[in-house]
């Protein structure tokens, strides 16, 4: 919470440090009322701009619901998926989005159990992200499978047929973690907003504005602000903090071991777990920095979301990054000295295609995978070298176009782990070939529009920042100056 | 509710919000204390109150870890059907569950709890509906809420505006 | 408005009444029954007239489906036109001698009906012993009040001959339209909570399953074995009815 | 696929929607319960039974038995006639998919006029008409007689006031019949005796394929060849290719095309110079002596010579010819050759022995030319073609397809055609399932052919013989004596075989006895032969085919489709080519070495050119090809056989000039071709991912060397120990059934009769050439071929993979809803209503065996009609594989159990088993040590023991299926080995 402002028992009163500002917020001399407003405007009607962005968001989404409706319609084999590849974009996106869905709560509750105090401007956003995120990624287990007019029968529930589900599938244990995830995610970002909410309720009420005011009120749970109610918060606050952050981690780990608890060559390794999880959060710390930079700059907001946020996201990404090339090489590693010839032959295949002896003749042909690995390569690992540089670090635009790179990137490094291994199993007669096809691109373009079109939407409607915790990290107005500063 | 009968100041500023916290606690009342934000200053001065979310989140946290084994566990049993070999009732594969649900119960509790006990709270320490209604709260004041016997009144009305309060409210 | 009190007690309870109501319709689905192209009393043809289910349904023993009688088993009693012979004037006849003449099958529509994916020989279930029925399975059968319970149900297959058939398909004696009386018929419970009660049958269905888990408990798992009984006096294993492919394949 | 919100689209949307509309309302459309009218009484019915009729398999002129399994009186599986001495109850490919036969959708619906529907009335009257008006210019061309529709036709034609048969086969034994008749003044086919061999010489036939009787053939060749009590009896494939047959041998000897005969007589001269016998061919020989053939043949001395050693060493020796690839202008030539080997080996009447018999004269293609001579002149005023198609099949050059339009052609043909496209009037006839008939394939044998079931609902069909009958009958009453139909004829002739055994039953049950049996079963009688002197006098030359500009063009006879008849049926054009792997198309086989001299890439497409014409087809790299060669198999390009047999792949037909050996007898090879490239990427689909296996013993091979030394392996086959106890501890498992199989590599070979049986058997859809290409088709079982070793040294292994039945299944586990699970028999069930279809199962599958339901795919009527009653057929969505037929195991159970006991060992064959020509599957269970398969499985039988692996075994999946290691006689190097690099000088020793 880095306050600058403490409460000096010895002294009996607020000391302020007058040194050292807060490092997320800039002006640290905005009082409370200013913020109120500030935060509050960008809740205004907005701009032709912003319809037409929520236009194009909305024809995305559309362009998904029309190739799933056809996928569903005709059958799953309307996606390129085969035998053996049986597992494509969606899977591919599942694990995409759920590690976008990383950042949120990783700043929310990890770097606020850790005080990282550069959160408060960007945590309101990254949560919500992470909601959106973890909505969109749980749309595709459901729409992969074949017959997802059954896909209940994944939930444990008692019924007539007497069967239950096999805990022992880590698809069963997916749904568990997902669901937990998405249930948590939504309660924490919920509980965030309480009093929030209770000031938009009462900004309504004082507008006049009755429709306003029955959809916040219940949202803000009969907030007053009381000191009973601020000490139930702010303790069940710290409690979800700490309970979310072994969920931040366990998440992307469970959904490791979807691929690591599998025989398949390539997957069937004990790396996934954190190497899923450092590239959940390098790829979700990215997503959060592509998203936030354009809002930063839209909506003004360079007092809150300060070059000082922007570099410590970009600090992690380097860290994160280190991390996720340091698994690859050593998964190349492990493939060549495990000496298994079916893990060699996948490490060669990533890279390289196939190797001349493997064919009949020593033909090489690149495929997609092999485009997907470099791609992979490139975006992680070497395009965010230049933020070690201070200067690329504190230039927003550069941050921003090295995020959408690291976003690409880190898609296919998901398909990179689904697609390749699935092509080049035990058996060589049964390998094969994937190439998307029109519906799954489709699908895989509306999920972008799902989770923007929610993000546009949140940005207009809920405050996309802390109000409380801006006021908290701002001085707290005092009657006698002298006093403190 | 019984009739609130006290005194509700609003204040602008958190120092003087914090000297009238504590000389009212040296009168014998513990205020009810308004904020547009949590600051420990108020915390301090209100004397370190404490909170029981943190048992309900233990208790309710076991709880799902006991259904996180117990489930499968029985599931497995109620039905035997064994796959690729392994034990009917596998302790590895059941921990994820009892992890998750672990977790699930526990913030799902953690929530309702708060949410349960701010409502209860607020019939334990009412509050004016002229407080309640003023909107400012949430914004940019802090107010201080203190119920107090008739005869009390007075002595409080002074006490806030010596500390200067904005607007000193009697409730009769 | 704020000040109004939002939770109202009232509000909640009627709320929650129709939300109930409205799941309790869902669930009461009543006996099914559908048209059919003859006005078929099976009342009529068994009850006064003591025929015996088998004797149209002649394949029930024999084969997986229990056979649709053909018409020619119709015209068998009542005859063409012509011969005035059982009910010569009735309308509903008339109709089965006018399928007959223009040598059209009749196009019953099916109200027992199991899925697809469900082989069902009703051979097996006509030709089981029922002392392969748990001892107590069929007793404290109360039929004036639960004539559909489980223990009725088992009580009339250990009864056995046309009773059998009743304990499935309810009793097709008393009625004018065929109609499929329990509205589970065909779904898995439905089966299973029959098929529970063959000996063996509970301690198969948790074979294997050791508290501990971690290792099968082989002691225990001995004490099971013999409790599922899996030779009979015959001398051959018995079928094991807990297994998916018993019924799907 | 169905267009709309169809009730089952809504359902979807709506279970989408809402979990609880699904629950508790939402119920199906009742289904409609149709009764019969009558009941059949003639003999007891039951429905949902399986019955079996024996009849006669008459996809090609071998002739086999079949044991027809009807429920509801609907054929629905095909099987071999266990009590025919023929094929033992196996069935090949082609005998599998005679199903679509009978239940093509492209079979003709009604009588057409010029391609316009007539009522059946009117073009009986029809034909009446012009068989009168033409009497004595008729001519009847069908397939060649095997029984007594010969007698039939040759009657009917009388009757119909005289006219001319000609029989039209295009991969007929005329040449053969011709060369014996030169050689041993028999005309007529042997008996080709494998088992008794110690080696066989094959100079180029197909004998696994479509030589002879191809699945007698196998089982006897793989009762020779398998491996017993540590000897193997060696194979030597001479040949300018290698077939699927060649695959199956120890050792390929390339030969320039057209030289076999040369070869044959150069081992047979050194044979002779050691043996001394058939003193006056010593002269004759002499000239053929290998220094004098080896530059012609391409083969040098020192190879002939240690031909001809391993003859004298490991005699009997049995070399045999024939087929397309050696057919030149002089196949007699060759094959008289051939004949001389085995005479002077000492073959005679121990290998190759002679029927008691005289063979029916057939005639040949060249009787084909006077025919169409006589039709361009105007003799042939009415001309019949029953089933055979030759527009299709013969060259273009020869002008079948002009001469036919200057007569009127009346078709008696079921399926559509090329042939039936070009009639005037087509008479819709029936399928064999439907009708009467019979066939003697050889001496002894005498197999009836029975109507299994009433003619097929939506085709308005009769009989061939009884249109015939009919038409005749209408001018003269008293022709066929009355008989109104050939069920009467065929029981008067059958009347005269019971009274030549001898028979005094009644004629009634004699016949009852007969169609019991499906035939009467002598053992064959034998004569003894010697050779002639005369065949002195045949002079073998090089046809002189290498050297010339262009490659010699080697029409190949396909496996599946033969000469084409088999392209109309779904499932064997939906079968991969067991050596290409390639599915609904036509291939140029290219040796790499040529086509990289070419610039041809592997798949390319390529323009193949001859003087009589030119197609484009895609070029296949195969090492088994002589370099101054190509070969395209025969069967594809149709223009008018129906939807699925129309525009795939080209007729190698179309290159050939028509010309004709001795015998009158097509002569295949001869022309030269030239190639050019068109485009490097062609859209032909293969179902193998990798034609490699990289060492993974997947198909694993040992040698004959290796297994002499057990001690060197014996410890391979421990099992590691387990963390966790075997399933079969657990209480009421594997009690007392654990099913498992066996399959012995070394019998198999790779003819892919068990992956059609199992689409006959398990309703597995067919999904086309687009859908495979992507990896969609849906076969349980699949063959997978894999190549060792480079350029002339190759080695092709097959290795029939299906669901392994694991007991540690990799699948089971990561099922999140128990729709796949460890059944207390054994068996990886799969419950296909409880699949939701997440596929994980399928990805962790290390055999890649599991096969999903990517749409709900159709099965066009009447296709329905054979779909097996007794599964489930599976819906959109779903995963399947092989369930080792559960549905048979079920029935076999319900069955002993009607006779209060348990199974016995060989009471359940699954369906690949069943039909397996070489007895390579064996399946039973595993928990009775008394069975076959536990004691190949079980590491008892020392023959078996050292051979036994289970694939991919390091996963500890432990597999239900124990595979027997193929035993090769030489190494092949393996894609690991260092002299990778040495197929590019591989010329050198070519």
């Amino acid at each position: 919470m880095g306050t600058t402002a403490e409460y000096n028992a010895t002294a009996g009163k607020v000391v302020i440090d007058e040194h050292q500002g807060h490092p997320g917020i800039k002006a640290t001399t905005l009082d409370y009322g200013q913020i109120n407003d500030e935060m509050l405007a960008m809740l205004d009607k907005p701009r032709p701009s912003y319809y037409l962005l929520l236009l194009g968001f909305l024809m995305a989404l559309g362009l998904g619901a029309l190739s799933l409706a056809i996928q569903v319609d005709v059958g799953i084999g309307y996606s390129g998926i085969s035998h053996p590849i049986a597992w494509g974009f969606y899977i591919t996106n599942f694990v995409f989005w759920i590690g976008i869905g990383h950042a949120g709560t990783l700043i929310s509750a990890v770097f606020y159990l850790t005080r990282a105090p550069w959160r408060t401007a960007i945590y309101r956003s990254a949560e919500a992200m992470t909601v959106f995120a973890v909505m969109t990624a749980g749309l595709f287990p459901l729409l992969h499978t074949g017959r997802p007019w059954l896909a209940y029968w994944l939930i444990p529930y008692p019924n007539e047929r007497m069967l239950w589900v096999n805990f022992k599938s880590p698809l069963v244990w997916d749904v568990f973690a997902v669901t937990t995830y998405m249930s948590v995610s939504i309660m924490f970002f919920m509980l965030g907003l309480i009093p929030d909410m209770a000031i938009l309720r009462d900004e309504a009420i004082r507008k006049g504005k009755k429709l306003k005011a029955l959809i916040y009120a219940p949202m803000a749970l009969a907030w007053r602000g009381t000191n009973h109610q601020w000490i139930h918060y702010m303790r069940g606050y710290l409690i979800f903090a700490a309970l979310a952050t072994p969920l931040v981690f366990s998440v992307h780990s469970i959904v490791s071991w979807d691929f690591a608890m599998s025989s398949v060559p390539g997957w069937h390794t004990t790396i996934f777990a954190p190497y899923f999880v450092a590239g959940a959060i390098f790829s979700g710390l990215s997503m959060v920095m592509t998203v936030l930079i354009p809002m930063r700059a839209v909506f003004g907001l360079q007092d809150y979301i300060t070059n000082h946020v922007i570099q410590s996201v970009s600090k992690m990404i380097i860290f994160t990054s280190m991390i996720v090339g340091y698994a690859y090489a050593s998964e190349f590693f492990i493939g060549y000295y495990s000496g298994s010839p079916f893990e060699r032959a996948i490490f060669y295949y990533r890279p390289f295609g196939e190797m001349e002896s493997w064919t009949l003749l020593g033909e090489n042909q690149i495929n997609f995978p092999q485009i997907a690995f470099w791609l992979m390569v490139f975006c992680n690992v070497i395009a965010p070298i230049p933020l070690w540089r201070w200067k690329i670090r504190n230039n927003a635009l550069a941050v921003w176009i090295i995020t959408i790179f690291v976003n690409i990137g880190m898609w296919f490094e998901r398909f990179n782990i689904v697609g390749s291994s699935l092509q080049h199993e035990y058996d060589p007669a049964a390998w094969g070939e994937y190439w998307p096809t029109v519906v799954e691109v489709g699908i895989t373009v509306g999920s972008f529009g799902f989770f923007f079109t929610l993000f546009t939407l949140f940005a207009k409607s809920l405050p996309p920042m802390a109000i409380m915790e801006l006021k908290e990290a701002t001085n707290p107005p005092m009657r006698n100056a002298a006093k403190g500063h | 509710m019984s009739k609130f009968t006290g005194v509700w100041a609003i204040f602008e500023y958190l120092d003087e919000t914090t000297e009238t916290i504590e000389q009212v606690r040296k009168e014998g009342v513990q205020p009810t204390v308004i904020s547009p934000c949590p600051r420990h200053e108020i915390d301090h001065a209100l004397g370190e109150p404490t909170t029981i979310v943190p048992w309900i989140a233990l208790a309710f946290g076991a709880l799902g870890c006991f259904i996180g084994y117990s489930l499968p566990a029985w599931t497995a049993s109620d039905w035997v059907l064994p796959v690729s070999g392994k034990p009917i009732v596998a302790i590895p594969p059941f921990t994820i569950i009892g992890f998750e649900l672990t977790i699930l119960f526990a913030a799902i509790h953690t929530l309702a709890g708060l949410a349960l006990l701010g409502i209860i709270d607020s019939f334990r320490f009412p509050i004016p509906k002229g407080a309640k209604d003023y909107p400012r709260f949430q914004r940019d004041r802090f107010g201080v809420v203190v119920r107090c016997e008739e005869s009390k009144l007075e002595e409080f009305e002074n006490l806030m505006k010596k500390n200067g309060a904005e607007e000193v409210h009697v409730e009769k | 408005m704020l000040g109004k009190k939002v939770i109202n007690l009232k509000q909640y309870f009627l709320v929650g009444l129709f939300v109930s109501a409205f799941f309790l319709a869902l669930n009461t689905t009543t006996a099914y029954a559908e048209e059919q192209p003859i006005a078929f009393s099976h009342k009529l043809h068994t009850v006064q007239n003591g025929i015996a289910c088998q004797y149209c349904h002649l394949y029930a023993r024999r084969s997986f489906s229990s056979g649709v009688p053909p018409v020619s088993t119709c015209i068998g009693c009542h005859g063409p036109k012509e011969q005035k012979l059982v009910q010569p004037d009735s309308k509903e006849v008339n109709k089965m001698r006018t399928f007959w003449s223009d040598k059209e099958p009749i196009p019953w529509v099916k109200i027992h009906d199991v899925p697809d994916f469900v082989r069902f020989p009703h051979k097996e279930h006509i030709n089981a012993d029922s002392n392969r029925l748990l001892d107590d399975a069929g007793a404290g059968c109360d039929t004036k009040n639960a004539p559909r319970s489980l223990e009725c149900k088992l009580a009339q297959f250990r009864t056995g001959g046309d009773q059998r058939c009743l304990a499935c398909h309810g009793d097709v004696r008393q009625m004018e339209v065929i109609t499929q009386v329990d509205e589970n018929f065909g779904k898995m419970g439905w089966c299973m909570e029959c098929h529970l009660q063959v000996k063996g049958a509970k301690e198969r269905k948790r074979t294997g399953s050791t508290i501990a888990g971690w290792y099968h408990a082989k002691e225990m798992d001995k004490k099971r074995e013999a409790a599922i009984g899996l030779v009979n006096e015959k001398g051959y294993h018995n079928p094991n009815m807990l297994d998916c492919y018993t019924c799907h394949y | 696929m169905k267009k709309g919100l169809s009730r089952r689209n809504l359902f979807k949307y709506v279970g989408a929607g809402s979990a609880t509309a699904v629950v508790a309302g939402c119920e199906n459309k009742p289904e409609k319960l149709i009764p019969m009218l009558v009941p059949p009484t003639d003999y007891e019915y039951t429905p949902q039974t399986a019955y079996q009729y024996m009849t006669t398999c008459r996809e090609c002129d071998a002739a086999c038995g079949m044991m027809v399994t009807t429920r509801e009186h609907r054929a629905q599986k095909a099987e071999g006639n266990p009590n025919h001495p023929l094929n033992q109850g196996a069935l090949c490919a082609k005998g599998q998919a005679s199903l679509q036969t009978l239940y093509n959708p492209s079979r003709h619906a009604y009588p057409l006029a010029d391609g316009k529907k007539i009522p059946w009335q009117e073009g009986l009257q029809q034909f009446s008409a012009l068989t009168q008006t033409a009497a004595g210019a008729i001519a009847y061309l069908g397939k060649p007689a095997v029984g007594s529709e010969g007698d039939f036709l040759d009657e009917w034609l009388q009757a119909a006031g005289g006219g001319k048969r000609v029989d039209f086969e295009l991969l007929s034994q005329n040449s053969q019949v011709e060369a014996n008749q030169i050689a041993f003044n028999r005309a007529d086919v042997p008996e080709y005796a494998f088992e008794k061999a110690g080696l066989i010489l094959n100079f180029s036939a197909d004998f696994l394929e479509t030589w002879g009787n191809p699945v007698e053939n196998a089982r006897r060749f793989a009762d020779m060849h398998a491996y017993q009590k540590g000897n193997k009896n060696k194979f030597v494939h001479i040949s300018p290719h290698v077939s699927l047959t060649g695959a199956k041998a120890d050792r390929w000897v390339v030969i320039n095309p057209g030289t076999e005969g040369l070869v044959a007589l150069a081992i047979a001269a050194v044979i002779q110079q050691e043996n001394g016998s058939h003193t006056f061919l010593k002269a004759y020989l002499e000239s053929y002596s290998p220094e004098n053939v080896a530059e012609e043949t391409g083969v040098s001395a020192e190879a002939i010579r240690g031909l001809a050693k391993e003859a004298l060493e490991h005699g009997p020796l049995l070399a045999i010819g024939g087929g397309n690839v050696s057919a030149t202008k002089q196949s007699v030539e060759t094959l008289v050759a051939v004949n001389i080997l085995n005479a002077v080996s000492g073959a005679l009447d121990k290998t190759l022995r002679f029927y008691n018999q005289t063979a029916v004269k057939k005639s040949t293609h060249q009787d084909l030319l006077e025919l169409i001579s006589d039709l361009d002149a105007g003799k042939i005023k009415l001309l019949i073609i029953d089933d055979s198609n030759p527009v299709y099949a013969l060259p273009p050059s020869m002008g079948f397809a002009e001469a036919i339009k200057k007569t009127f052609v009346v078709s008696l043909a079921s399926q559509k055609s090329e042939t039936t496209h070009e009639a005037n009037l087509v008479l819709p006839a029936l399928t064999a399932y439907e009708s009467w008939g019979d066939a003697f394939p050889r001496s002894g044998v005498k197999s009836i052919q029975q109507p299994v079931m009433s003619a097929v609902n939506t085709f308005d069909a009769k009989a061939r013989e009884d249109i015939l009958i009919n038409t005749v009958q209408s001018i003269d009453k008293t022709a066929f004596s009355g008989n109104s139909n050939y069920l009467d004829f065929l029981q008067d002739k059958w009347s005269k075989i019971q009274r030549e055994l001898g028979d005094t039953r009644s004629f009634e049950n004699f016949w009852i006895s007969i169609l019991e049996n499906g035939g009467i079963y002598e053992k064959p009688k034998f004569a003894r032969t010697a050779l002639s002197r005369k065949v002195t006098a045949v002079k073998v030359s090089s046809p002189e085919l290498v050297g010339q500009e262009g490659l010699t063009l080697l029409p190949t006879t396909s496996l599946l489709l033969g000469d084409g008849s088999g392209a109309n049926k779904p499932w064997l054009q939906e079968v991969p080519n067991p050596m290409s792997q390639i599915v609904w198309d036509s291939w140029v086989e290219i040796n790499p070495d040529t086509a990289q001299k070419l610039g041809i890439n592997d798949r390319a497409i390529i323009e193949v050119k001859t003087p009589h014409g030119s197609v484009q087809a895609t070029a296949y790299y195969h090492f088994g090809i002589h370099r101054d060669a190509i070969a395209i198999p025969m069967g594809q390009g149709h223009q008018h056989s129906g939807e699925v047999a129309d525009g795939f792949g080209i007729n190698v037909m179309q290159l050939l000039p028509g010309e004709f050996d001795n015998a009158g007898n097509l002569s295949f090879v001869g022309v030269q071709a030239e190639l050019k490239l068109i485009n490097e990427k062609s859209y032909t689909v293969n179902t193998d991912g990798n034609a490699r296996q990289l060492g993974r013993e997947i198909a694993a091979a040992t040698t004959v060397e290796e297994l002499a030394h057990p001690e060197n392996h014996g410890s391979a086959h421990k099992r590691p120990t387990e963390f966790y106890p075997d399933r079969s501890e657990t209480a009421g498992y594997y009690k007392p059934y654990r099913w498992g199989m066996t399959i012995d590599l070394d019998r198999c070979n790779g003819c892919s009769a068990c992956v059609v049986a199992c689409y006959a058997e398990n309703n597995i859809p067919v999904v086309g050439k687009i859908r495979t290409a992507i990896g969609r088709e849906m076969s349980w079982i699949r063959m997978e071929r894999y190549i060792e070793g480079y350029g002339d040294d190759f080695e092709t292994r097959f290795s029939p993979m299906l669901c392994q039945q694991c007991g540690n299944a990799g699948c089971e586990t990561v099922c999140p809803v128990y729709a796949t699970y460890h059944n207390p028999e054994g068996l990886n069930a799969m419950i296909y209503n409880r699949c939701v279809g997440t596929r994980y199962c399928s990805n962790n599958c290390a055999y890649k065996v599991r096969r999903f339901n990517w749409f709900n795919y159709e099965f066009p009527a009447p296709l329905d009609q054979q779909l097996n009653s007794t599964i489930t057929t599976r819906e959109v969505g779903v995963m399947e594989k092989c369930t080792f037929c559960v549905q048979r195991i079920k029935t076999a159970k319900y069955d002993a159990k009607d006779l209060s006991r348990d199974l016995e060992d060989g009471e359940v064959l699954t369906a690949c088993q069943q039909t397996c020509p070489t007895k390579a599957i064996t399946f039973g269970n595993l928990m009775d040590p008394e069975s076959k398969v536990a004691k190949s499985a079980l590491r008892e039988t020392a023959d078996k023991r050292d051979r036994q692996y289970e694939v991919l075994a390091e996963l500890n999946y432990k597999p239900a299926i124990t595979y027997l290691k193929k035993v090769n006689t030489r190494e092949v190097l393996g894609h690991n080995s260092e002299n990778h690099d040495s197929h590019q000088n591989s010329e050198n020793h070519g």
